[in-house]
C-alpha cells in the first residue's frame, strides 16, 4: 500500500518539472509531463484499486505513516496516508477526470504563452487535491485543503493582469479561508477531545469521546461544516465561485466542478462519525445544503453568462450533496459526488469548446443556434445538460433521485420537497441555457452589456462573439476526445448506484467503512422508490417543457420584472455583503490605520513633545551668564549646608 | 609673637581680600591679590607648612600673580568692566546669599576642637610632603605632572588658534560679526 | 599653636566669601577669576590648619594638588579670556552667553 | 579556555576589525571580508547546532569564566533549546543580508559592513549570554550598530526613526536594568551571595515579595515588549522599518524583534513564574489586540514597508500568544515561529527591498502587474508570502499551528479571534500581492529585470529553509521540547496543577496499523 504515496506524487513532481524547467522546455515536452504524471497518479490509483479488491471487505484499510510530521507535546500528526475504499474511490474521480481534463486543456492552452505556469498549477493541484482524498488525519488533510485553495486562487488569477481574475482569486482564497478558520478550529477541538486526528482513531473514540447531541460533538461537527460551506460554495460562503468563473474553462471544469468543491462533501462523510455524534449538526447540514440547492438554482434562472450558469448549477449540485449526508445518505452524498464529476465536467468542457470557438465570448445572448456548427459540441453539452436535468438514463438521474428518496425516507419531507423543487428549477435553467446557445436564432436574448468574457488567451476564432460568417467549428479532436470519455461515462455513471436491489456497487464498496447513517428511519419499499423516481422525472420534464413553451414557442410569458430584478441580482446577497461586511471592515482597517498614527503614536510623540516643552521651560534657566550659575551653585550649597546642619 | 603675627596677617589679608574684590581697576585687584597670598604664606609658616609656604610664595605670587599682571597689560584698558549690560544680579541678592554663606561657614569654623600639640619635628617640611608625595601620593603626583602637561598643550592651541592660517593680522581688535562667535565656540 | 584653629578657619572663610562675592558681583572676567583664586586660597588654608590640627602631612599635599591644578587653570583659563577678547573685544562676563540654552 | 561559544562571538568581532584596517576605498574588498566573516560564524553555528544534543533542557557548549567576582558578575555563555536555533537563524541570516546589502548600500561601506559585523555579535551574545549583566550588555551593544545603521543608511526621515527607535528600546533597557539590580539582590534573600548568575538564579525561588515580582516583571516584560514589539508600544516599528535601508530592516524585523520574544522566554518566565501566569491573560489580550490591529492597519497601508512592517507586528502577536499560553505545543510553536517569522519576513523585507532598488518606489499602488515583467520575483514573492500567511507545507504553518492548537487547550477565548488573524494576514498580504504584482503591468515598468543571480543566491537559501521547516520541523522541535517543558514546569509549579495533556486515542503515531 506504500504505493498509494505515488499517487500524490506523481503529480507533485510534475509540477516541481515544469514549473522548474518548464518555461525553458518546449511546449509539448511541458503538456507530457503535465498530463503523464496525472496519467501516472490514474494507474497508480487504479493499482491500488486492485490491491484493495484482492483484500476481504473488512480488511480494505490500511494506513501509511511516512515520518513524524509535528510532533511536541500532546500534539502529534504524522504525515501519513489513510488507504481505505472511500481514499481510493476518491482519488480515482480525481485523477481520472483530471487525466481527461489535463488532455483536454492541451487543446484549449494551445494559444496560451504561459501554458508552463498553467500546467505546474494545475498539477500542483491534482497532488494537492489527491492528497487531501488519501490523508490519512485532519491536520495532513489541511495540507491539501490549503493546497487545492492555493491552486484555485492561482489559477482563478491565472491571467493576473485582467483585474477581475485578480480579484475574484484573492476572494475566493479569503472567504475560503474565512471557513478555513473554523476547520482549524475544529482541529484543535479534536485535538482538545481526541488527542489526535487521525481518522481511524477519532472514528473508532467517537462513541466514547462523544457524547450524543453533546456540546463537544456538535460543536466540532459544525466547525469543521463551516470548513466545508467555504471551500465547497455553500450558503453563506457560497459568493467566489461565480467569480472564480474568471479562470480559464478547464480550471472551472476540474477545480471548481468536478472536484476541490466537492472536498466538503468528502470531508464530511470521512468524518461521519462524528456526524453522527451530533445529530443537531446533521440538520444544519442537510438545511444548508437545501436551502443552497434551490436558491443557487434560482440564481441561475436569470444569468446570462453561460459559465456562471454553470457555477450556479455547481452551487446547487453541492447543496444536494450536502442534503444527501445530513440525511445520513453518506455513499449516496458520494455518488451524486462522483455523477456530477462526471457530467459537470463534461458541461464545462462543453462551455469551453463553445468559448474556444466564439473567441472567448461567455455571453449566452450573443450565442445562439450553434448546433448546427458544433454538433460535437452540442451533443456533449446536451448529454451534460439531461444528467444536470436529472433524465433516465443519465447518471444524474440515479444519483439524484437517490438523495431524494433519501430525504424523503429520512422524514424530511420538506426538505424532500424544497429540493424537489431545486430539481425542476435546474432543468429550467440548464434547458434556458441549452436553448439560448444551440437552439435559438442568434441575437435572440438581447444584446445586453458586455463584459462577460473570458481571459484573452483562447483566441482559436481570433475574433469575438459570433460573427455572422465566422469560422465556427468544433474543437480538435485532443479537445474532443475528453469530452467524449466524459459523455460515456455520464451516460454508464448511473450503474454506479443503481442496481436492482439496493445498495448499488458504489454503496456496496463503501459498505464496511461507513456507518449506516443514524436518520435513516425506515426503509421503504420498492413501490415508493418508483414513485419518488417518477414524480423527480416528472418535474425535470416539466422544465424542459416549460422553457420549450416559452423560449422556443414563445406560448407563454410569465415574466414579472421584480422576479427579474431580484434575480438578477441573485437576491442581493453579494450587495449585502459588501455593505456589511467588506465596507465595515475596510473602515475599522482605515480607522485603525488613522487611530495608530494620531492615538497610539500621538501619545508617544505627545509626550516627547511634553518632554521637549518642559526642557524648554528649563532651558530659561540657563541664561548662559557666569554668575548665574554661580549663584545658583551657592544656593545648592546653602541649602546643604542648612540640610547638615538640621538634620 | 605667633598671635600678633596672626593679627597683622589676617588684617592684611582682609583687606587685600576686599581690595581684589572691590578695585574698579584690575591691575589693582591684582596687586591686592598678591598682598592676600604673602600673608597667607605666613600664615602658613605659622601652621608649620614651611613648604608650602615656600610653593605659595614661588606658585603663586611668583608665577600666577605675574601671569595675571600680564595679562592685564596686554589686554590693556579693555580689561575692566563696561556699561552695566543689565544681566547681573542685585547686589542686595548677591550680599545677602553671601552673608549667609559666610555666617554659616563661620559657624562651623567656631565648632571646631581649638588647638593641637606641637607637631612632630620635622613636620611639614620638604622632606615631609616630598615623602608623601613620592610615596602613598606617587600616582596623583605623577597624573598631576601629566596635568601640567596637558594644560601646557591647551594653552598653546588656544594660543595658535588665534592665527588661523591665512590671516596674516595677529589678532582682530575688531571682530567681524560673522566670524567671531564662531569661532569663539 | 597659640592662636586657635578657629581663627584661621575664620579668616579663611571670611576670605572664600569675599572672593564668593567677587564672582557674584563683578563683571570683569579677570576679576572674577582672581575672585576664583581668592576662594582656592582660602581652601588652602583650611587644609593647611587642618593639616596642623590632626598632625597629619596628607592636608599639605592636598594643597599642593591645589597649587598644580590652580596654576593649569589659570594658565588655560587666562589664555580662553585672551581668545574670547581677541574674538568679542571684551571681557565682560555680562556680554558673553554662549552657554544660553 | 575560550570555547566555541566565544569564537562564535569573537568572529565577527575579529572580522569587524579586519574589515576597519582595510582602505575604505577598497569596496569589493571589505565586502568580501563581511561576508567570508559572517559565512564564518555561519559555519560555527551550523556545526554547534548540529552537534546540539536534543532531550537535554540544560545549557550545552557551556562557558563560563569570572568577570567582576566582587559582585557575582561573570562572563558565562550556554545555549539550551530556547536560544540554539536562534543563533543558528541569526547566523543564517547575516551572510544573506550582508550578500543583499551589496546592491543597496554603495556608501560609506566599509562602515556599515563594520557596523553590521558589530550587531552580529551584540545579537549572538544576546541569545548566548547566561548573565544577567552580561545579557545586559550584549541587548545594548546590539542597540547601538542598530541606531548607526538606521540613522546613517536609512531614507529620508532615518533621523527621527533612529531616534524614536533608540529612545523607545532605551527606555524599556533602562527598566530592566533596575529590574536586574533587583533580582541581584532578591538572589541574597535565602542567604547565599547574590548573584547574576542566571543558572544559580533558578536554583531556588527568587527572595522578594509577589508584589515586587510583578513590578520586576513588568520591567522585564515592557523591555522585550518593546523590542518585538507588543501592542501599544509599537509605534516605533512602522518608522523604523520603513526608513531603515531594506536590509537593515530584515535585520530588525527577523532578527532583533526575536530577542524580545526570546528574553521573555529565557528571563521573565523562568524567573517570575508567579508574576507571568498572573499577567498571562493580559498578555494574551495584547496579543490577539496586536494580531488583529496589526492585520487591518497593515490592510489600510499604502506604503509597502509599512503594510509589511505592521504585518510583522501582527505575525509577532502570534509568538506572544503562545508563550503566554503555557502549553508544550504553543510555546514550542512560539520558538519554531520566532525562526520562521525571521526566515519569512525577513524574505518579504528583502524582496520589497529589491522593489524599490529598482524603481525606487515605496508604495504599491506604484506598481502594477511587475509579475509579467518579473516571473521569478514574483514566484519567489509568492512563496514567500504563502508561508507568512501559513499555508500549510510551508515553515509558517507549523509555528501558527501549533500556537493555535496549544493555545486552544489553555485560552480558548484567545486562540478564537487569533485564529481570525490567519484571514486577516490572507488579506493584507494578498492585497499586497494583488497591488504589486497583479493587475495590468503599468507602461513604465516594462523594463523592470528580474531577479539576477545575486539575488537568487540570497532567495534560495530562504525558501528552502521555508519548505524544509515546513515539511520536516522535527530538527526545530526536538531541540527545544526539553527546555520548553523544564520552563513550563517551572511556571506551572508555581501554583495550580501541572498542565493537562490531552491522553491520546490510539497509538501515538496516529491509530492506523501500519502496512509494509
Amino acid at each position: 500500500m506504500r504505493a498509494a504515496i505515488l499517487i500524490p506524487l506523481f503529480p507533485l513532481a510534475g509540477w516541481v518539472v515544469n514549473g522548474l524547467l518548464g518555461d525553458r522546455w518546449g511546449r509539448r515536452a511541458v503538456a507530457w509531463v503535465a498530463c503523464g504524471t496525472v496519467v501516472a497518479a490514474f494507474a497508480v490509483s487504479l493499482a491500488v484499486l486492485a490491491r484493495l479488491l484482492a483484500l476481504p471487505p473488512g480488511a480494505r484499510s490500511a494506513a501509511v505513516v511516512l515520518y513524524e510530521w509535528i510532533g511536541t507535546g500532546s500534539v502529534r500528526a504524522p504525515l501519513g496516508l489513510l488507504v481505505d475504499p472511500l481514499s481510493v474511490a476518491l482519488a480515482l474521480v480525481v485523477s481520472g477526470v483530471g487525466a481527461l481534463i489535463h488532455i483536454y486543456s492541451v487543446g484549449y492552452m494551445a494559444g496560451d504563452e504561459h501554458i508552463a505556469r498553467y500546467f505546474a498549477y494545475l498539477n500542483l493541484f491534482m497532488a494537492s487535491m489527491l492528497w487531501l482524498v488519501l490523508a490519512g488525519n485532519l491536520v495532513a488533510m489541511f495540507i491539501g485543503w490549503e493546497g487545492v485553495g492555493l491552486c484555485s486562487y492561482l489559477l482563478i488569477a491565472f491571467w493576473f493582469t485582467r483585474p477581475p481574475a485578480a480579484a475574484a482569486g484573492v476572494k475566493a482564497f479569503l472567504v475560503t479561508r474565512l471557513g478555513d478558520v473554523g476547520f482549524l478550529l475544529g482541529i484543535f477541538l479534536a485535538f482538545a477531545v481526541f488527542g489526535t486526528t487521525d481518522f481511524t482513531a477519532m472514528a473508532r473514540a467517537a462513541g466514547s469521546r462523544l457524547p450524543l447531541g453533546g456540546p463537544a460533538a456538535t460543536a466540532l461537527a459544525l466547525l469543521l461544516f463551516l470548513g466545508a460551506t467555504g471551500k465547497s460554495a455553500q450558503l453563506p460562503l457560497y459568493v467566489w465561485l461565480p467569480d472564480a468563473m474568471e479562470g480559464p474553462t478547464p480550471v472551472s471544469a476540474l477545480i471548481h466542478a468536478a472536484t476541490m468543491v466537492t472536498a466538503g462533501v468528502y470531508m464530511i462523510v470521512r468524518m461521519h462519525a462524528v456526524y453522527l455524534r451530533a445529530p443537531l449538526a446533521l440538520d444544519v447540514v442537510a438545511i444548508v445544503g437545501a436551502a443552497t440547492a434551490i436558491f443557487a438554482a434560482a440564481a441561475a434562472l436569470a444569468e446570462p453568462d453561460l459559465k456562471r450558469v454553470l457555477a450556479y448549477s455547481t452551487i446547487s449540485q453541492l447543496g444536494y450533496m450536502f442534503l444527501g449526508v445530513g440525511v445520513g445518505a453518506w455513499s449516496d452524498g458520494i455518488f451524486h459526488l462522483t455523477s456530477h464529476a462526471f457530467f459537470k465536467a463534461l458541461l464545462f468542457l462543453a462551455a469551453g469548446a463553445v468559448m474556444h470557438a466564439l473567441g472567448g465570448e461567455t455571453d449566452m445572448r450573443r450565442m445562439g443556434g450553434l448546433a448546427g456548427r458544433l454538433p460535437a459540441t452540442a451533443g456533449a453539452f446536451a448529454v451534460g445538460a439531461l444528467a444536470l436535468a436529472g433524465i433516465w438514463p443519465f447518471a444524474g438521474f440515479f444519483s439524484k433521485e437517490a438523495i431524494l428518496s433519501d430525504a424523503f425516507r429520512a422524514g424530511r419531507v420538506w426538505l424532500w420537497a424544497v429540493a424537489l423543487a431545486a430539481a425542476g428549477l435546474t432543468a429550467l435553467y440548464i434547458a434556458r441555457a441549452f436553448a439560448l446557445v444551440f437552439v435559438l436564432p442568434p441575437g435572440e436574448g438581447s444584446a445586453g452589456p458586455a463584459g462577460c468574457r473570458e481571459g484573452d488567451a483562447p483566441r482559436a476564432a481570433g475574433h469575438r462573439g459570433l460573427a455572422p460568417g465566422a469560422e465556427v467549428a468544433d474543437p480538435p479532436p485532443v479537445m474532443r476526445w475528453p469530452m467524449g470519455a466524459l459523455a460515456l461515462l455520464t451516460l454508464l455513471g448511473g450503474a454506479l448506484g443503481w442496481s436492482a436491489a439496493r445498495p448499488g456497487v458504489l454503496a456496496r464498496w463503501l459498505g464496511p467503512l461507513l456507518a449506516p447513517g443514524a436518520l435513516r428511519s425506515s426503509e421503504g419499499t420498492h413501490g415508493s422508490e418508483a414513485a419518488l423516481a417518477a414524480a423527480g422525472l416528472a418535474v425535470a420534464v416539466a422544465g424542459i417543457v416549460l422553457v420549450w413553451l416559452v423560449y422556443v414557442r414563445r406560448a407563454l410569458r410569465v415574466r414579472s420584472q421584480a422576479v427579474q430584478t431580484v434575480l438578477a441580482h441573485r437576491f442581493y446577497v453579494e450587495d449585502f455583503y459588501a455593505a456589511a461586511v467588506v465596507a465595515p471592515v475596510r473602515a475599522v482597517a482605515r480607522w485603525a490605520g488613522g487611530f495608530d498614527r494620531a492615538v497610539i503614536d500621538g501619545a508617544v510623540v505627545g509626550l516627547a513633545r511634553a518632554i521637549g516643552g518642559g526642557g524648554a521651560v528649563l532651558r530659561r534657566l540657563q541664561s548662559g551668564y557666569l554668575r548665574h550659575y554661580a549663584a545658583l551653585a551657592l544656593v545648592g550649597v546653602l541649602a546643604l549646608l542648612a540640610y547638615w546642619m538640621w538634620r | 609673637m605667633e598671635a600678633v603675627l596672626f593679627g597683622i596677617t589676617a588684617v592684611l589679608a582682609l583687606a587685600g581680600g576686599v581690595g581684589v574684590v572691590a578695585a574698579r581697576q584690575p591691575v589693582h585687584s591684582a596687586l591686592a591679590l598678591l598682598l592676600v597670598l604673602l600673608s597667607l604664606a605666613v600664615d602658613y609658616l605659622l601652621l608649620a607648612a614651611q613648604f608650602i609656604a615656600a610653593l605659595q610664595v614661588i606658585v603663586y605670587a611668583g608665577a600666577i600673580v605675574v601671569l595675571f599682571v600680564f595679562i592685564i597689560m596686554l589686554l590693556h584698558t579693555r580689561s575692566g568692566e563696561g556699561p552695566r549690560a543689565g544681566a547681573g544680579l542685585p547686589r542686595a541678592g548677591a550680599g545677602v546669599l553671601c552673608g549667609l554663606f559666610g555666617l554659616a561657614l563661620l559657624a562651623l569654623a567656631a565648632g571646631v576642637r581649638e588647638t593641637a600639640p606641637p607637631p612632630a619635628p620635622g613636620f611639614g617640611t620638604i622632606q615631609d610632603v616630598g615623602r608623601a608625595l613620592f610615596g602613598r601620593y606617587l600616582l596623583p603626583f605623577e597624573a598631576a605632572s601629566a596635568l601640567l602637561l596637558i594644560g601646557m598643550v591647551g594653552a598653546v592651541a588656544l594660543g595658535k588658534r588665534l592665527r588661523p592660517a591665512g590671516d596674516p593680522s595677529p589678532g582682530r581688535p575688531q571682530a567681524p560679526p560673522a566670524g567671531g562667535p564662531a569661532r569663539a565656540r | 599653636m597659640s592662636v586657635p584653629a578657629p581663627y584661621y578657619l575664620g579668616l579663611s572663610a571670611v576670605l572664600f566669601t569675599l572672593g564668593m562675592a567677587g564672582v557674584l558681583v563683578r563683571r570683569s572676567a579677570l576679576i572674577v577669576f582672581m575672585s576664583v583664586e581668592l576662594m582656592l586660597n582660602a581652601v588652602n588654608l583650611t587644609l593647611v590648619t587642618f593639616a596642623r590640627l590632626r598632625g597629619a602631612v596628607d592636608g599639605q599635599v592636598l594643597v599642593f594638588f591645589v597649587l598644580v591644578v590652580a596654576a593649569v587653570e589659570v594658565v588655560i583659563g587666562l589664555a580662553i579670556i585672551v581668545d574670547i577678547f581677541r574674538s568679542r573685544d571684551t571681557v565682560d562676563v555680562d556680554d558673553v552667553d554662549l552657554l544660553r540654552g | 579556555m575560550p570555547g566555541i561559544l566565544t569564537a562564535l562571538v569573537a568572529v565577527p568581532l575579529i572580522g569587524a576589525a579586519g574589515v576597519a584596517l582595510l582602505p575604505a576605498g577598497r569596496v569589493r574588498a571589505v565586502r568580501a571580508v563581511g561576508l567570508v566573516t559572517t559565512l564564518a560564524a555561519l559555519a560555527l553555528a551550523a556545526w554547534v547546532w548540529a552537534r546540539f544534543a536534543p532531550g537535554t533542557s540544560g545549557l550545552e557548549f557551556e562557558e563560563r569564566a569570572a568577570w567582576v567576582p566582587a559582585v557575582g558578575i561573570a562572563y558565562h555563555l550556554g545555549l539550551d533549546g530556547l536560544s540554539v536555533s536562534l543563533v543558528a537563524l541569526t547566523a543564517f541570516l547575516f551572510p544573506l543580508a550582508l550578500a543583499a546589502a551589496a546592491g543597496q548600500v554603495r556608501d560609506r561601506v566599509k562602515a556599515f559592513v563594520v557596523t553590521a559585523l558589530l550587531l552580529e555579535a551584540g545579537l549572538l551574545g544576546t541569545f548566548m549570554a547566561q548573565d544577567l549583566v552580561l545579557f545586559y550588555v550584549f541587548w545594548e551593544a546590539m542597540l547601538v550598530p542598530m541606531y548607526f545603521l538606521i540613522a546613517l543608511w536609512g531614507g529620508a526621515g532615518r533621523a527621527g526613526a533612529a531616534i524614536k527607535f533608540f529612545l523607545y528600546t532605551m527606555a524599556g533597557s533602562i527598566l530592566m536594568l533596575v529590574a536586574i539590580v533587583a533580582v541581584y539582590l532578591g538572589s541574597a534573600a535565602g542567604g547565599g551571595a547574590p548573584t547574576f548568575d542566571l543558572p544559580s538564579l533558578l536554583r531556588e525561588p527568587l527572595g522578594v515579595a509577589p508584589g515586587v515580582q510583578a513590578v520586576l516583571f513588568a520591567a522585564f516584560a515592557v523591555a522585550f515588549a518593546i523590542k518585538m514589539p507588543v501592542w501599544p508600544l509599537h509605534t516605533w516599528l512602522p518608522d523604523a522599518y520603513a526608513e531603515a535601508p531594506p536590509v537593515v530592516t530584515v535585520l530588525l524585523a527577523s532578527l532583533m524583534a526575536k530577542a524580545g520574544a526570546y528574553g521573555l522566554l529565557r528571563f521573565c518566565l523562568p524567573l517570575f513564574p508567579e508574576a507571568s501566569r498572573a499577567f498571562g491573560p493580559l498578555l494574551s489580550a495584547l496579543a490577539v489586540v496586536g494580531i488583529l490591529y496589526g492585520g487591518a492597519v497593515a490592510w489600510a497601508q499604502g506604503d509597502m514597508r509599512r503594510l509589511l512592517a505592521y504585518g510583522s507586528m501582527s505575525h509577532m502577536g502570534f509568538i506572544l500568544l503562545g508563550i503566554f499560553a503555557f502549553d508544550v505545543p504553543a510555546v514550542q510553536g512560539s520558538l519554531i515561529q520566532m525562526v520562521n517569522h525571521g526566515v519569512s519576513t525577513g524574505a518579504l523585507f528583502l524582496l520589497a527591498g529589491y522593489l524599490l532598488e529598482r524603481t525606487g518606489r515605496a508604495r504599491t499602488d506604484a506598481y502594477g502587474g511587475v509579475a509579467a515583467t518579473a516571473p521569478a520575483l514574483a514566484a519567489a514573492a509568492l512563496i514567500v508570502v504563502l508561508s507568512s500567511l501559513a499555508l500549510p507545507g510551508t515553515n509558517g504553518f507549523i509555528g501558527e499551528f501549533l500556537i493555535l492548537v496549544g493555545t486552544f487547550q489553555a485560552r480558548p477565548a484567545a486562540a478564537v479571534p487569533a485564529t481570525l488573524g490567519t484571514v486577516a494576514a490572507a488579506a493584507y498580504l494578498l492585497a499586497f500581492v494583488g497591488r504589486v504584482f497583479h493587475g495590468p503591468l503599468r507602461d513604465d515598468l516594462r523594463a523592470l529585470p528580474d531577479l539576477r543571480a545575486r539575488e537568487y543566491a540570497v532567495l534560495v537559501p530562504l525558501i528552502l529553509v521555508i519548505f524544509w521547516v515546513g515539511l520536516y520541523p522535527q530538527p526545530l522541535l526536538v531541540r527545544s521540547e526539553a527546555t520548553v517543558t523544564a520552563v513550563l514546569r517551572r511556571v506551572a509549579a508555581a501554583h495550580g496543577p501541572a498542565p493537562r495533556a490531552a491522553p491520546a486515542v490510539g497509538s501515538r503515531a496516529g491509530g492506523g496499523e501500519r502496512t509494509p
